[in-house]
């Protein structure tokens, strides 16, 4: 076919905010005649994201466009595509610098770990214990995150503590588990904050389960639809994100455009379809800020 | 005394390690997390059963955890769609019940090891999961949820009723003839067939047990949360089977029995929130779980050396 | 036998089927060099594993516990490594050194205590996999290996992948020791009748030990390649390997009773494997439905049951017609 | 006429090639004690695992109560009336005696439940009407082979059985014992039960049995009544050639001592003081009833149970032999009692069979060299005589002496020594057994010390150049060569016992 092939790898491609994704590139696709491949393991497992990239490459497709794992295990791999002339860009977590042409920035780590934080200190009135839950603690974003939050608790909220971070292995059920302990192990807490996706519902049923709905908060970064039901009950009080069906789409927009040389290193804007005009910094092309979700205004959304 | 000697060092093991966390962490003992934990283990406790009677069978079934995935998303489509619950449950345990069967007939009819035809199953059943569902959570009308009922409600019913079902397969294993059927082909399948029992249909039954259990424990598992997701049954296997020989069943079959499954999943289900009171890093969570599992299994050795 | 049939059938399906030109008039697909380079690049791992395992599971034993050491033995070579600041030859060393000391472990509980090899190596699965987690508290990943590593995993040395030398030297060095040493000898009589070894003199307790710290070594070296292709040690580094390597062994026509097996059994379930899943990754319609990895789960599942029953079947057969035989000599002879 | 309660006709049954049975006549009526005797192997076993059910028969027909009896199976022989005995006790090491009892006895669907009190006390019941004093609530695995035994009698006779099958039932008993057992088959008698009895014992066949039938090499050559009988004549009978067997003479004189006991014992095993001389070129008997510890020495000998007492030297050192490893590095060799078990790997061939014990001497740097393995190979099967299809057929595939043929070679590989051969012709065909027997007075000529394990009583008197003789794990006597059988049999039972032997 003479169609360009573009193919899209998350990092786990069951998790509901990469099916977010893969709705707007899906969107994107169709809109510029472009045949769209997604692949991607089933849990997060860099291993398997190697060797699903090398697939693609000996299947010749034109782009590559991916969520890293791990920044250096993916490198090689996507090394690899751009000697074999395939134009790579990566979005929501990013590979090394030399592996891709752009990365499609959510928003900057530094950002995403300073909403978070500043909502958990405006909750608490900047005092009081709170924990976090995070994914598998290897994933890259993650650490990044982490560090951000941690920087950012010890530069401006001295009267706040961190008294856990326990990992859910992306899974809900074990948020939960982990959450509950946290709960009773530290009566004083006031606040979970998951910075993982399904870490959020688990934490939130745990409160919800532990009667403790309003005196323990929680916020975190997830999707709409899975907080949507924590959010009206009040035991959520805000979700941030930003918006990943417009992630998934300026992703496959930038790479055709590479692939076509629309876009070259150094540009300063890019024009995506139905979204209009984005800032390049650099090599990051911004998406925008994180959104927080809240009572008020998830109603709007559905992803 | 001596004979429950095995299953009264767990209890004992455990009830140490709770005298430990009343001195060290009494925050361990409140009411509601403590609910929220049983209640969590209830769905592993009925797999536990099901597996401790497999063992008991000197056989093993390592695709409990896929079986448990399949059935929870089955059931939770039914039920998200609006089959009243009272039909899904008997759809949950007869799928479940299908599955086993498929593993029975395996081992029993062509007497190919468990270990190698659970394995097979396994892998096909969680990778034809995902194929079919890719990975997506099925979301669940709030009717589901702790089947109507108030939350502390349903944790209540569904803890009792695997504590129920405990009891109930633990008497039946000891006092129905079926049970010592069990126990007699685990112990030795061809003395078993010369006292005249059909050692193949006690194995394919055990193996559809555990199967129907599993369903019924992935039942438990879709009514606690909105969501169901694919991955829940990971691992459940590795899990169900530490806890089942941590409390004292052999795994050459024949020996044990299920209040010992019951002490010993007790045992490794409150190393994580232990840790967590204990402030101990999350990290030290599977090499502390391999430990007692190495440490009851060095303790049996132990013994039966002295003994022998 | 089957098996080399079966696998040479599926590469000529998917070598049809899967190779395609592309817009550009480049052959692309499952036909290419590359792609079989990379067929071969990512079974060295897997394929080391099965290799390990196959001697243990001939002397009717299992080793559920070589994915967790794998993990074990990327990190403390990392660690060695970055955190040690020894050189990449010595950190290596050491870390083969600790795989077959957790080789060890299990060979010691194994046969000084008499505890079977399922449950310690389950324990031992837990153990090493925790023992990586806490190492690096979860979070650690030793990155920015030098070049000269990460040639071992990433690049071609004559022609072929460098690790592929490395899993050829190994499958070579098994393949001796089980078919053309006494050991294999010692294997095979362990593993269908552990007393009768015990009564020919054999030293049934070493030779079991030997097969357990095999594995542990062979596990560190796939440790190592496994770090150097992915230029990353982690503490989840081949997590769920010890599956797809016990399934490999098992479709290689070894037996989980013990004794029976073969080494080129083993490499040919390896490749069965890998060509099903690399080969349905280049087929259209599966690329569509994005679904390659499942439905070589789905599909291998299948295969290994498969094998089971036409191993079987025989048996089965023999029985049955052996009754059959017997029917009319036993009707009343009055 | 009323049918006789069981009636076999032309009964065959093959196990591979070996033919154990090769169409056997037997019938057993009403009220009476049938036994059934032959030599090791004649197939007595096999006969009764065909009327249990354990077995499926080849061809044949079997009559119960006058109907045709098809396809039977453990549960439908049990549901017919038949109750068994086995020669090896089959029972669940793991479960209480009680439970034992209640398996064999308790029918009833899956669902009924157990009723532990009675269970126990039809156990007690049962085990009391035989005379054993053994707790319904221990575990099986804890009692003595005897007390298995008897927990097995109990068994049949609570089934309420109409067809009661005892194989060597007293083959562990003590005296005492026995007697019981004897009132318990008379009662069984007297209430209308048939009774099968097996024994190698032919006062007990003549104490007990009303017919006796007699079976050589899986045939049944004559069925008689016992009155009609004599000792004599019987052993005839089951041999097909007359008692005095000729066994091939010594010919070699003994030299010096290779293998010197002190005092030897292992608490673990019950060996006891055992204080013994083998001279090279010489064949000393091991006599003793079945259990009394000859095995156990034999496995102390050859480090598998090391001995924790006394003194072992081998051409006058001193040696400690804790491993059959070091036990076959001071050249001692040892063929053992259960060659499917211990003397051959049955799945591998006979080449790999026969070359087990010396990996260090003939592959050098643990290389395999096929061709010196195969000449090696073929030598022994020609030296021996093994019957087989060729050197890598598997040992599985050989019938029994050809088994025994294949062990024994496998340690005359390792040039031994001291020969230790443990029943070496047990369940071995007549030819076979004087082809060991000649193979056995050759390699003493040779030079080799060899200790022969036997509980054929002529072969231990007619090969032995002395005879010792065990009980309790004791060594109570040695004689000299051709010593008197009743000489033999009263150190073996202690002299107590003597008269009621
Ligand atoms: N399961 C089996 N497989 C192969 N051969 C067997 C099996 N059972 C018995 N045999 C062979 O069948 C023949 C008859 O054995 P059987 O046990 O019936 O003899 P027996 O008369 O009971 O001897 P004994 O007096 O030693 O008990 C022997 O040659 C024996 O080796
Ligand atoms: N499997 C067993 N379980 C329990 N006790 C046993 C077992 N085998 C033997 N014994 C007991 O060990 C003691 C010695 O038995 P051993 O086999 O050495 O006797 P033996 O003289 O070699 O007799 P034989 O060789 O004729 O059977 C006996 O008291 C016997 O009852
Ligand atoms: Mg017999
Ligand atoms: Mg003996």
């Amino acid at each position: 076919s003479s169609k360009l092939v573009v193919a899209f790898l998350p990092k786990s491609k069951g998790n509901a905010y990469f099916i977010s994704c893969k709705a707007g590139a899906e969107k994107a696709a169709k809109e510029l005649g472009v045949e769209l491949l997604f692949d991607g393991p089933t849990d997060s497992n860099a291993a398997k994201q190697n060797e699903i990239v090398e697939n693609w490459i000996t299947l010749g497709v034109d782009v590559i466009a991916v969520a890293a794992e791990n920044k250096e295990g993916i490198s090689t791999a996507l090394r690899k595509a751009q000697r074999a002339g395939i134009k790579v860009v990566t979005y929501d977590a990013d590979a090394m610098p030399d592996a891709r042409s752009f990365f499609v920035n959510q928003a900057t780590p530094e950002g995403i770990g300073h909403a978070l934080m500043d909502d958990a200190a405006r909750l608490l009135n900047g005092e009081g214990d709170f924990a976090m839950i995070v994914a598998t603690l290897t994933a890259a974003n993650q650490r990044e995150w982490q560090k951000h939050i941690e920087a950012r608790l010890k530069e401006k909220y001295p009267k706040m503590k961190l008294v856990a971070v326990r990992p859910c292995d992306d899974l809900k059920d074990k948020a939960q588990s982990e959450a509950t302990a946290m709960m009773s192990a530290n009566p004083n807490l006031k606040l979970i904050m998951a910075i993982c996706s399904p870490g959020v519902p688990g934490a939130a049923e745990a409160v919800k389960q532990a009667g403790k709905t309003g005196k323990v908060k929680v916020i975190g970064l997830g999707l709409p639809n899975e907080n949507r039901r924590y959010v009206h009950e009040g035991v959520t009080d805000t979700v941030i994100l930003w918006n990943t069906g417009d992630l998934g789409y300026l992703t496959i927009h930038a790479g055709v455009a590479l692939a076509k040389g629309d876009l070259k290193p150094g540009a300063k804007s890019f024009k995506a379809g139905s979204l209009g005009s984005f800032a390049v910094q650099g090599d990051n092309i911004l998406l925008g800020k994180p959104f927080a979700f809240n009572k008020g205004n998830i109603d709007q959304f559905n992803f | 005394m001596s004979r429950y000697f095995r299953e009264l060092s767990v209890v004992g093991a455990l009830a140490v390690a709770l005298i430990a966390m009343a001195v060290f962490a009494p925050a361990f003992f409140q009411p509601q997390p403590l609910l929220s934990l049983a209640t969590r283990e209830a769905p592993t406790l009925v797999v536990a059963c099901g597996m401790a009677l497999v063992i008991i069978c000197r056989q093993i079934d390592i695709s409990v955890g896929s079986m448990f995935s399949v059935v929870s998303v089955c059931t939770g489509i039914l039920a998200a769609r609006g089959w009243p619950l009272l039909l899904v449950l008997p759809i949950a345990a007869g799928l479940g019940a299908a599955l086993g069967a498929l593993n029975g007939a395996l081992v029993a009819g062509l007497r190919l090891p468990s270990i190698v035809v659970t394995l097979a199953t396994m892998v096909a059943l969680r990778q034809g999961l995902n194929l079919v569902r890719q990975g997506e959570f099925v979301n669940m009308p709030d009717t589901v949820q702790w089947f109507g009922l108030p939350q502390a409600t349903g944790q209540w019913v569904l803890v009792i009723c695997a504590l129920a079902l405990l009891a109930a397969l633990g008497l039946g294993l000891r006092h129905l003839a079926a049970g010592r059927f069990v126990y007699a082909v685990g112990t030795d399948a061809e003395a078993a067939r010369l006292a005249g029992i059909r050692p193949q249909l006690v194995t394919f039954g055990v193996f559809v047990f555990i199967g129907a259990l599993t369903g019924l424990a992935a039942m438990m598992n879709i009514v606690q949360s909105p969501q169901v997701q694919p991955l829940s049954g990971m691992g459940l296997e590795l899990k169900v089977i530490a806890a089942v020989v941590v409390g004292g069943v052999a795994i050459s079959g024949g020996r044990g029995n299920l209040w010992g499954a019951f002490a010993g999943l007790l045992l490794l289900a409150c190393v994580a929130p232990a840790l967590t009171h204990l402030r101990i890093e999350a990290y030290w969570e599977k090499a502390i779980q391999g430990a007692i599992i190495l440490l009851a299994v060095v303790a049996d050795g132990l013994r039966e050396r002295r003994q022998a | 036998m089957l098996l080399l049939y079966v696998l040479i059938a599926e590469w000529l399906f998917f070598y049809f089927a899967g190779t395609t030109v592309n817009r550009r008039g480049v052959t692309v697909g499952f036909g290419t060099l590359d792609r079989q380079f990379d067929i071969l690049r990512h079974s060295c791992e897997i394929g080391l594993l099965a290799l390990a395992l196959t001697p243990v599971i001939i002397t009717a034993g299992i080793d559920l516990s070589v994915g967790s050491l794998l993990g074990l033995c990327a990190i403390l070579f990392g660690k060695f490594w970055h955190d040690g600041g020894l050189p990449i030859p010595i950190a290596a060393t050491l870390a083969l050194g600790c795989g077959a000391l957790g080789g060890a472990l299990n060979a010691a509980l194994i046969t000084a205590l008499r505890l079977p090899p399922l449950i310690v190596t389950l324990g031992t699965y837990s153990l090493f996999r925790g023992l990586a987690e806490a190492i690096t508290r979860g979070s650690v990943t030793y990155t920015n290996f030098p070049e000269g590593f990460l040639f071992i995993g990433q690049e071609r040395w004559l022609g072929l992948p460098a690790q592929a030398w490395l899993f050829f030297a190994v499958a070579i060095g098994v393949w001796v020791l089980v078919h053309r040493m006494t050991f294999g000898r010692s294997f095979r009589a362990i593993g269908f009748s552990p007393e009768g070894a015990r009564y020919a003199g054999l030293p049934v307790d070493r030779h079991i030990a030997l097969a357990y710290i095999l594995a542990g070594l062979i596990a560190a070296l796939a440790a190592i390649i496994y770090t150097a292709r992915l230029g990353q040690a982690k503490a989840d580094a081949g997590t769920g390997y010890e599956l797809f390597a016990i399934t490999a062994v098992v479709l290689g026509g070894t037996s989980i009773f013990g004794g029976r097996g073969s080494v080129t059994g083993t490499l040919l379930g390896v490749a069965a494997i890998a060509v099903l899943k690399s080969g349905l990754a280049s087929l259209p319609v599966v690329m569509r439905m994005n679904a390659a990895e499942e439905m070589s789960g789905v599909l291998t599942g299948a295969l290994l049951l498969l094998a089971l029953t036409a191993g079987v079947l025989p048996r089965l057969w023999s029985q049955r017609r052996a009754r059959h035989a017997a029917v009319p000599k036993t009707l009343p002879t009055s | 006429m009323t049918p006789p309660l069981l009636e076999l006709r032309r009964l065959t049954k093959s196990f591979g090639g070996a033919r154990a049975l090769r169409g056997v006549d037997f019938d057993l009526k009403a009220g009476e004690v049938h036994a059934l005797l032959g030599e090791n192997g004649a197939g007595k076993s096999t006969l009764i695992k065909i009327v249990t059910g354990a077995h499926q028969p080849d061809g044949g027909t079997i009559m119960v109560g006058g109907e045709l009896a098809e396809d039977l199976t453990p549960a439908a022989a049990q549901a017919l009336g038949i109750a068994c005995v086995y020669q090896q006790p089959a029972l669940f090491p793991d479960l209480s005696v009680a439970e034992n009892i209640a398996l064999r006895l308790e029918r009833g669907g899956v669902l009924r439940t157990v009723g532990w009190r009675a269970r126990h006390g039809c156990a007690r019941d049962l085990l009391q009407r035989i005379g054993a004093e053994i707790d319904p609530a221990t575990e099986v695995r804890s009692l003595s082979m005897p007390e298995q035994q008897l927990v097995e009698i109990a068994c049949a006779l609570g089934s309420g059985a109409r067809i009661v099958i005892m194989d060597e039932p007293t083959a562990s008993l003590t005296h005492k014992e026995q007697h019981l057992l004897f009132t318990v088959v008379r009662e069984l008698r007297k209430s209308g039960v048939g009774v099968i009895y097996i024994s190698h014992r032919l006062e007990e066949i003549f104490a007990l049995a009303d017919r006796v039938t007699v079976l050589r090499d899986g045939e049944s050559v004559g069925t008689h009544p016992v009155s009609s009988m004599n000792e004599a004549g019987l052993i005839r009978m089951m041999v097909g050639r007359e008692v005095a067997q000729i066994y091939p003479p010594s010919e070699s004189a003994p030299g010096e001592v290779v293998l010197a006991l002190r005092d030897v014992g292992c608490a673990a095993s019950g060996v006891r003081g055992v204080t013994l001389d083998v001279r090279a070129g010489e064949v000393v008997g091991l006599a003793g009833l079945v259990g009394a510890g000859r095995t156990e020495l034999a496995r102390v000998l050859f480090g598998l149970t090391p001995a924790d007492s006394g003194e072992i030297s081998l051409n006058g050192q001193r040696v400690t032999l804790r491993s059959p490893g070091e036990a076959v590095a001071q050249g001692i060799a040892y063929v053992p009692e259960d060659r499917r078990r211990h003397g051959v790997v049955l799945e591998m061939p006979i080449a790999h069979n026969m070359t087990m014990a010396v990996h260090g001497q003939l592959f050098r740097g643990a290389w395999l060299r096929f061709g010196a393995e195969r000449s090696l190979t073929l030598d022994y099967i020609r030296d021996l005589a093994v019957k087989c299809s060729g050197p890598f057929a598997p040992g599985g595939s050989l019938s029994g002496g050809n088994q025994q043929k294949v062990s024994l070679a496998r340690w005359l590989a390792t040039k031994p020594k001291v020969l230790i051969l443990d029943e070496p012709t047990q369940g071995v065909d007549v030819g076979a057994k004087s082809e060991i027997h000649k193979i056995v007075r050759r390699l003493a000529k040779e030079g080799l010390a060899v200790l022969l394990i036997s509980s054929d009583l002529p072969e231990v008197i007619g090969m032995s150049d002395r005879i010792g003789v065990m009980r309790g794990g004791a060594l109570t006597a040695v004689l000299p060569g051709g010593a008197d059988a009743h000489a033999v049999m009263a150190a073996a039972l202690g002299t107590t016992e003597r008269g009621a032997a």
